[in-house]
């Protein structure tokens, strides 16, 4: 194939409630792939913990009947996203390219604006140098491929784009269009019950597209007409069963 | 009446002013400068030598056809060819690289074009576009051991992108594209 | 470190990459960067791009197949090996954390010997002498030998099996904290007396439709976590079958609990009680249930796990109506003085829903249960205490930490003249070691690792080094072969050796027919495995019957306790900043150890959350932090295991405490710790400590 | 022009007599020579004490510690010493920024309103509530650089040609906010330079040495010709008008910052003019703040300064109290009544969560102290009573601010995720620093610069005269222009 096609994909993901078993593998996982700092035990309970992606427990009804409902919440990479707007210097911007919302840290100035419009609270913000802090030789294991935040910018739940970005140059570099599943974020690829899919929207045949079908779809605060990109399955013993 | 001159038009006001200006101006020059020298490589390798000598860049650059990093050659590279040429045992420079053979040792290259770790570049699609490695590297017959270009910033590169196709732009301009 | 190591050259390390990438970012200094090309290129290394190596997780004896990221050999990402039958490419938190083991800054650097124990300053010592130590430890009388070993890697137990036999030595123990909280031993037990073969049960969770867990919290440790977690996910999925539904008897709403459909909180020691209450109850509905003489008080039984009796029928309904019942024993259950027995009535009902070796059933694992319980443990203790032990070798475990203190092992141990142990980290046990030869971390190991119980068929999963060992720390294989008892030359012959048996077999990932190609080929996959499922199906109807079994209610003023391994696995991951900063699942604390607190109990004591209360039992006491925590009975308390350390490195050290402490010596009838039996007693202290938790107190529970 | 008029008679019959006394407590028919004025205006100038030197240092030294020393301390270390985290992500800075604009409104409020409708009692302090109005943005354009995560780089919020092609996001409200406050910084300088030219060109004849050098490269050679007072007023006449948009503009942009915004208990479409009341509420009273100050602390103020000015003002200050009550109840009512589940839990929380107390205070002095207070000509006219009165009706617009932003913030959509804020060391002495620096400019200014507009006083008291129709005195005000 000389000339390739231009291809865009519509990056979206599925978390089926139901089967999230709330190990918080994934919050590891993202930890591990991201080079997400740990900030120790009095930083992590003021609210100044990294994470990228959360697992939030709630409880449902009164003991002996009290049950939790774990709901992984991420970036949901909105298709309007409150954060974007309200950036000063565009550091948080929309990729036209890829559909998901970036957080480019080199250009953040620390604002935090975003962070305070985001009605998912899924932005982390460096208070300190954490990462800078990690004692040798911890820092090996440090993923290259993604940028090494300095204190005083805002990140965030980035789709993991650098396998995005691997997957597409590793198809273009073959010759061929990406498949499905080639490329998935690193909380999908852990999640032990399979709960997390990712994928590509705009092929209806894709797995996530079917997901995103399902009639336990919803999307987060869809009241406010964010237009995420992550679709939740609603899990519970309602139906079936 | 005393004839005063003002204070802004005393000389020694004037004379500490230029100096301070003088001073920030030198501290910024000398900044950018030292950001652009050519670093202390081990071995002062002749490109233009080796470039006339009609050596492909990719020979011992080969990661550039396929991968982000065009790698800096290994010991046994240089040796390859070097270990039949005569000059290799008169040059003096060359029995550095003797050494390190001997030593068993990698050769610890000063990379020169080098991005920030915020800056995600591959070479792949660079070269695959057909992108002339002197149009971002330099004439390397004209040089010696390598030098960086100055202004090699964000517009440097979007001034090129901005030239593609116009249907491309929305990707050669995206931020993830470099930035993640 | 073996020679067939060096034939990897990996990059030196320098001041590259991962310095690079930290230090750059910001100001002139970080222009250049000295980069430190090969001497040589390796034939797989392409420049800037990652190398990947399949090996084996063996933080927990589950054995996962990894798939480790590598980058100018540094160990970048552990990955699930997605063609591994054990996890099919998914990993939990622990093994997602193995590169903070291997880059753990408090790692052992070389071997040691310590001065007078508990002194935690190493003298170095250099390898030869101390595999001088080591030679003339195996040179003595044999019998004077004792090994403790933890459940991974299984490599080296067959090593050191080998060994010990070699040299006249009693076997290996092989003990760890995992095995100890799912009650290995009675499992194991229970199911030679039902089926006739001493084997690990595996439940095939994913053709079953009703799942009935009797305190089996197989979403967090119990056997193989990930590979059950995935037998869960296909068990709940809708795809072309029904929803599976997961029925849960347990005193306190675990991960697994959690996401069951009906929770039953009964209190611990009555699973075996509800397990005939449910076959008597099934019986009535056309099950073949072997039920004892007698006639088998339902409503008694009910009663005494606190289940209404139109409850309790209408489980039965809904199991009796299913397809492909489970029934699954999990630790909580078995922990008790009637444990076996409670296994034994969990596991007939597996026999009376007709579950061998059918989809959706029950089957028996491939591998050998080389696991010792908690009696083979005391046996050693005695042995060390009569001054019958001269050397005591302890690779894997963490023996001082792990075991409960009223066994008595630490006190013991000072009976004993030498112990050696091959720690990584300097651990409570290191601590109290003469000698600490570094094992690698096994991310830099060879090995093996069998399938335990997480998988259908049987696995030999692969230990390569992903990455040259960091320091100066030598494989504890080679160090044993290096008194030359065993004829293998180092770790890698011994391992091909053992896996030389497995040459010419049809049907596997690895068809090879000469050892070299096997050897490259298996760690190239990850390891050795039958492409078809294989399962031995029990077939043994054994003449039992399920039996009443023990279970009393906790006096007044005293409370049962659960102790419960977390994601820190047996300890051992609390020195892993990652794992102690991934919350809690259920309660979202980070970093501390809590105890969970029904708030009806609190009220009643007067505790609010983050008191600190001083918990006692008639074994010892321990300060933890109070979690009021909903989904617990009011009658007991819970404490996580896994912190406390006194040793372990800067995140682990001082933090939380050891719940084992509160455990007492009591065993069951197979052996295993009857921890589910302690009683413990409640005491403010008046302090107060918040703990570090993700949830919003006041969001969450509405309080300021 | 000034209408002919017999100056009154001392001794006339009694009741005119006293009405005339009355009106002499007026500044307007209290008129003193011009040359008297003006060595008054120097003198307070010029008198300084020991004990003004002790506050200049004590202050200086404070301004050093507090706000120089913690912020370059803060951007050594990390923000991550102030007490702002995830998800209260503005706080104390932010807080104060909003506070010190609002003040800064005043100044522009009283000075330019009251111009541009002519209101009499302005004139004597339009000067004083200038200065503030340019020290308190000094002071709070402080806050956006200080709450930066990387201040290093805030030029990126400029928008110039760079060598990454990139532009600020013009979408921003902190991007209209950084030119607006720019706008207003610059306008509100000019503006408080306009007027001051007479009074530097007055300062300049009377002085020697490097204040007349200093004060002659200011007053740009000003002469006082008919033409140069021509321009001078034209000038300040447009400013007078032009700046008025531009002071809505600036707070109707902070209240913008939030009310554009997703968060609930922000986006609220009455925040522009709720804002702005509340900046004038507090900035009015800041000036009265500010004037019993300078009149118990300056020389001669007390003649140029007088109840009748506390007076106007405290009725200003009680318009603008029951204005802001009026914002408030609609601001709450809509929320309320609106139903919705985050703004609900919000207003519960403010209402009766663990800071509950704030928002108490905040309506205590906001409403509760100037409604019973202010109607009382009496108070009004008790410059110690003012003090107090409009010190705390400042600290119930800082809480109004602090209830706005960091105890919203804490309580969004997921309750899962709130968080409880409480400021740390570093924001506290920051803040207190910038009212130290505040202070210290006001301090320095009033040795620096008159602070009473000599000319606009004169001018009033030429326009003013009493004047006797039949047997009763009446004031008579005619135009100048």
């Amino acid at each position: 194939m000389a000339e390739q096609q231009e291809t865009r994909e519509r990056w979206g993901m599925v978390v089926d409630l139901d089967l999230c078993t709330g190990c918080n593998a994934c919050v590891t996982a993202c930890a591990m792939e991201n080079n997400i700092p740990w900030v120790g035990e009095e930083e992590a309970g003021y609210g100044r913990n990294m994470f990228w992606i959360r697992v939030q427990r709630t409880w449902e009804g009164e003991y002996p009947e009290v049950s939790p409902a774990y709901q992984p919440v991420m970036c949901q990479q909105c298709g309007r996203a409150p954060c974007e707007p309200v950036c000063p210097v565009f550091a948080t911007v929309h990729s036209e390219e890829e559909q998901i919302n970036l957080q480019v840290y080199n250009r953040c100035i620390g604002t935090r604006y975003c962070a305070n419009n985001c009605p998912y609270t899924a932005r982390s913000f460096n208070w300190y140098d954490y990462t800078y802090q990690i004692p040798a030789p911890m820092n090996y294991y440090l993923n290259p491929n993604v940028t090494v935040r300095r204190r005083g910018v805002m990140e965030k739940c980035t789709f993991c784009v650098q396998r995005i970005r691997a997957g597409q140059e590793q198809a273009k570099a073959a010759g061929r269009t990406l498949q499905d599943g080639e490329v998935i974020p690193a909380c999908a690829q852990a999640c032990p019950a399979d709960a997390i899919i990712f994928g590509d929207l705009s092929d209806p045949e894709s797995r996530v597209s079917k997901a995103a079908r399902s009639q336990r779809g919803t999307t987060l605060l869809e009241e406010l007409g964010t237009q995420p990109k992550v679709t939740y399955l609603k899990g519970g013993g309602y139906y079936g069963g | 009446m005393k004839k005063t001159l003002p204070w802004w038009l005393r000389p020694w006001v004037r004379v500490t002013a230029g100096l301070i200006v003088l001073i920030l101006l030198g501290g910024a020059v000398g900044g950018i400068y030292l950001t652009q020298t050519v670093p202390q490589q081990p071995i002062q390798f002749p490109h233009n030598f080796h470039v006339g000598a009609g050596i492909p860049c990719l020979y011992c650059h080969p990661g550039a056809q396929w991968g982000p990093v065009a790698g800096l050659p290994s010991t046994q590279k240089c040796w390859g060819c070097h270990q039949q040429v005569a000059k290799t045992k008169t040059s003096p420079e060359l029995q550095k690289l003797v050494a390190y053979v001997e030593k068993g040792e990698g050769i610890p290259w000063v990379p020169v074009f080098i991005q920030p770790e915020f800056v995600h570049f591959n070479h792949r699609p660079h070269v695959a576009a057909g992108v002339a490695c002197e149009t971002c590297h330099g004439d390397m017959k004209k040089v010696t051991v390598a030098q960086p270009i100055p202004r090699q910033n964000m517009g440097w590169c979007l001034s090129c992108h901005a030239k593609q196709a116009p249907e491309k732009w929305t990707r050669l301009s995206d931020c993830s594209l470099c930035h993640y | 470190m073996s020679d067939t190591i060096s034939r990897r050259n990996f990059l030196k390390l320098s001041g590259l990459s991962a310095a690079a990438a930290v230090l750059t970012g910001c100001g002139p200094a970080a222009r250049y960067v000295t980069r430190r090309p090969y001497y040589e290129m390796p034939e797989y290394a392409v420049l800037g791009e990652s190398t990947y190596f399949a090996t084996t997780c063996i933080e927990c004896p589950a054995g996962c197949g990894l798939i480790m990221r590598t980058f100018e050999g540094r160990a970048i990402k552990a990955e699930g090996n997605p063609a591994h039958p054990v996890n099919h490419g998914k990993l939990c938190s622990r093994g997602l954390t193995g590169v903070q083991g291997l880059y753990n800054p408090d790692r052992i650097q070389r071997p040691g010997k310590r001065a007078r124990r508990g002194n935690p300053t190493l003298e170095p010592l250099d390898w030869d002498t101390a595999l001088g130590v080591v030679r003339e430890a195996l040179n003595g009388a044999g019998a004077g030998v004792a090994f403790y070993l933890g459940l991974a890697p299984d490599h080296l137990y067959d090593l050191v099996l080998e060994l010990t036999q070699a040299i006249g030595a009693p076997p290996p123990v092989r003990f760890g904290a995992l095995g100890m909280f799912e009650a290995r031993a009675t499992l194991v037990e229970a199911v030679r007396q039902v089926f006739g073969e001493a084997r690990f049960p595996y439940f095939d969770l994913a053709g079953a439709d009703v799942v009935v867990s009797f305190g089996a919290n197989f979403l967090e440790t119990w056997l193989s976590p990930v590979a059950y977690t995935r037998g869960f996910s296909q068990f709940r999925r809708t795809d072309g079958k029904k929803r599976g539904y997961l029925i849960s008897f347990e005193a306190r709403r675990s991960l697994t609990s959690g996401v069951a459909d009906e929770w039953l909180p009964v209190p611990p020691g009555t699973e075996g009680q509800v397990a005939l209450a449910l076959g008597s109850l099934l019986q009535s509905r056309g099950w073949k249930v072997p039920l004892g003489a007698g006639q088998v008080d339902v409503e008694a039984s009910a009663a005494a796990a606190g289940i209404s009796m139109e409850r309790l029928e209408q489980l039965a309904d809904r199991i009796a109506r299913a397809e492909h019942p489970l029934f699954l024993p999990g630790g909580q259950a078995l922990a008790h003085a009637g444990g076996l027995v409670a296994a034994r009535n969990i596991l007939l009902l597996n026999l009376a829903a007709g579950n061998m070796g059918r989809p959706g059933g029950i089957f028996l694992s491939p591998s050998r249960p080389d696991s010792g319980s908690l009696r083979d443990v005391q046996a050693l203790i005695e042995q060390m205490r009569a001054g019958k032990v001269e050397t005591l070798f302890i690779h894997g475990a963490n023996p001082v930490f792990e075991l409960p203190p009223a066994l008595g092992f630490t006190e013991a141990l000072a009976n004993v003249p030498r112990v050696i142990s091959f720690a990584s980290f300097p651990d409570e046990t290191a601590l109290q070691s003469d000698y600490v030869l570094p094992d690698h971390t096994p991310l830099e190991s060879w090995g093996y690792q069998r399938t335990l119980a997480g998988s259908d068929r049987m696995i030999f999963s692969s230990l390569q080094p992903v990455v040259v060992p960091l320091y100066d720390t030598r494989a504890t294989a080679d160090v044993l072969l290096s008194a030359g008892k065993l004829p293998y030359n180092d770790e890698v012959t011994f391992l091909q050796s053992k896996l030389a048996t497995l040459l010419n077999e049809p049907g596997v990932t690895v068809e090879a027919t000469e050892i070299a190609t096997f050897w490259a080929r298996y760690l190239q996959a990850g390891g050795w495995w039958t492409q078809q499922a294989g399962l031995t199906t029990p077939t043994n109807q054994p003449d039992l019957q399920v039996e009443m079994a023990q279970g009393a209610a906790a006096p007044e003023g005293q409370f049962r306790l659960i102790t419960y391994p977390t994601h820190l696995g047996d300890g051992s991951g609390a020195n892993r900043p990652w794992l102690q900063e991934t919350p809690s699942p259920s309660t979202t604390v980070m970093w501390n150890t809590w105890v969970e607190v029904h708030p009806q109990l609190a009220e009643k004591l007067g505790l609010k959350d983050d008191d600190v209360v001083r918990v006692t039992s008639p074994s010892g006491s321990i300060e933890a932090v109070v979690y009021l925590f909903p989904a617990i009975r009011p009658d007991t308390v819970a404490i996580p295991f896994g912190q406390g350390h006194t040793a372990l490195g800067r995140w682990a050290e001082g933090r939380g405490a050891n719940p084992a402490v509160l455990l007492g010596a009591q065993l069951n009838e197979a052996g295993d710790l009857a921890y589910g039996d302690v009683l413990v007693t409640l005491s403010p202290t008046g302090r107060r400590r918040p703990l570090s938790r993700l949830e919003s107190r006041a969001g969450v529970y509405g309080e300021h | 022009m000034a209408v002919e008029t017999q100056p009154v008679s001392p001794a006339l019959n009694q009741p005119a007599r006293e009405e005339e006394e009355a009106l002499r407590e007026q500044l307007m028919f209290d008129p003193r020579p011009r040359e008297e004025l003006n060595r008054m205006v120097m003198e307070s100038m010029y008198s300084t004490s020991p004990r003004y030197w002790v506050a200049v240092g004590v202050l200086t030294a404070l301004v050093l510690v507090c706000l120089v020393g913690m912020w370059g301390y803060m951007i050594f270390t990390g923000i991550g010493i102030a007490g702002i985290r995830k998800p209260i992500y503005w706080g104390v800075f932010i807080v104060t920024f909003v506070f010190w604009i609002g003040i800064s409104h005043a100044g522009t409020f009283v000075s330019a309103i009251l111009r541009v409708f002519k209101a009499e009692f302005r004139r004597p302090f339009t000067r004083a509530a200038e200065l503030m109005t340019t020290f308190g943005l000094a002071a709070g354009a402080l806050y956006p650089l200080i709450h930066l995560g990387r201040v290093w780089v805030f030029y990126w919020m400029i928008p110039y040609p760079n060598a990454r092609w990139l532009w600020p996001n013009f979408r921003s409200p902190l991007v209209w906010d950084f030119l607006a406050i720019t706008t207003y910084l610059l306008s509100s300088t000019i503006y408080l330079y306009l007027p001051l030219l007479p009074d530097l060109a007055m300062a300049r004849d009377r002085t020697q040495g490097w204040r007349h050098a200093v004060y002659k490269a200011l007053a740009l050679g000003w002469r006082g010709t008919e033409a140069e007072w021509f321009r001078l007023r034209k000038a300040i006449n447009i400013f007078a008008f032009a700046i008025i948009p531009v002071m809505f503009s600036v707070h109707t942009i902070v209240s913008w910052d939030f009310a554009v915004g997703q968060v609930g208990g922000w986006n609220s479409t009455i925040f522009g003019p709720y804002f702005i009341i509340g900046a004038i509420l507090s900035g009015v009273s800041a000036v009265i703040t500010i004037l019993v100050i300078l009149r118990a602390t300056l020389k001669h103020m007390d003649y140029f300064i007088r109840p009748e000015h506390l007076d106007a003002l405290g009725k200003l200050v009680l318009v603008f109290s029951m204005a802001w009550a009026y914002f408030f109840f609609n601001d709450y009512l809509v929320s309320w009544y609106g139903g919705y589940e985050v703004t609900r839990r919000i207003l519960t929380l403010h209402a009766t969560g663990p800071t509950a107390w704030v928002w108490y205070c905040m309506l205590f002095f906001n409403v509760v102290i100037p409604w019973l207070t202010l109607w009382s000509r009496k108070i009004r006219r008790t410059p110690w009573a003012m003090f107090i009165i409009t010190v705390l009706i400042n600290v119930g617009m800082y809480f109004e601010r602090y209830t706005i932003i960091p105890m919203t913030l804490g309580h969004q959509r997921f309750p899962f995720d709130w968080g409880e804020y409480s400021p740390r060391l570093p924001e506290i002495s920051i803040a207190f620093g910038t009212l130290c620096l505040f202070i210290l400019l006001y301090l320095l200014a009033s040795r620096l610069i008159p602070l009473v507009p000599v000319w606009e006083v004169r001018e009033g008291q030429e326009a003013h005269k009493v004047v006797k129709v039949g047997k009763t005195v009446v004031p008579s005000v005619s135009e100048l222009e």
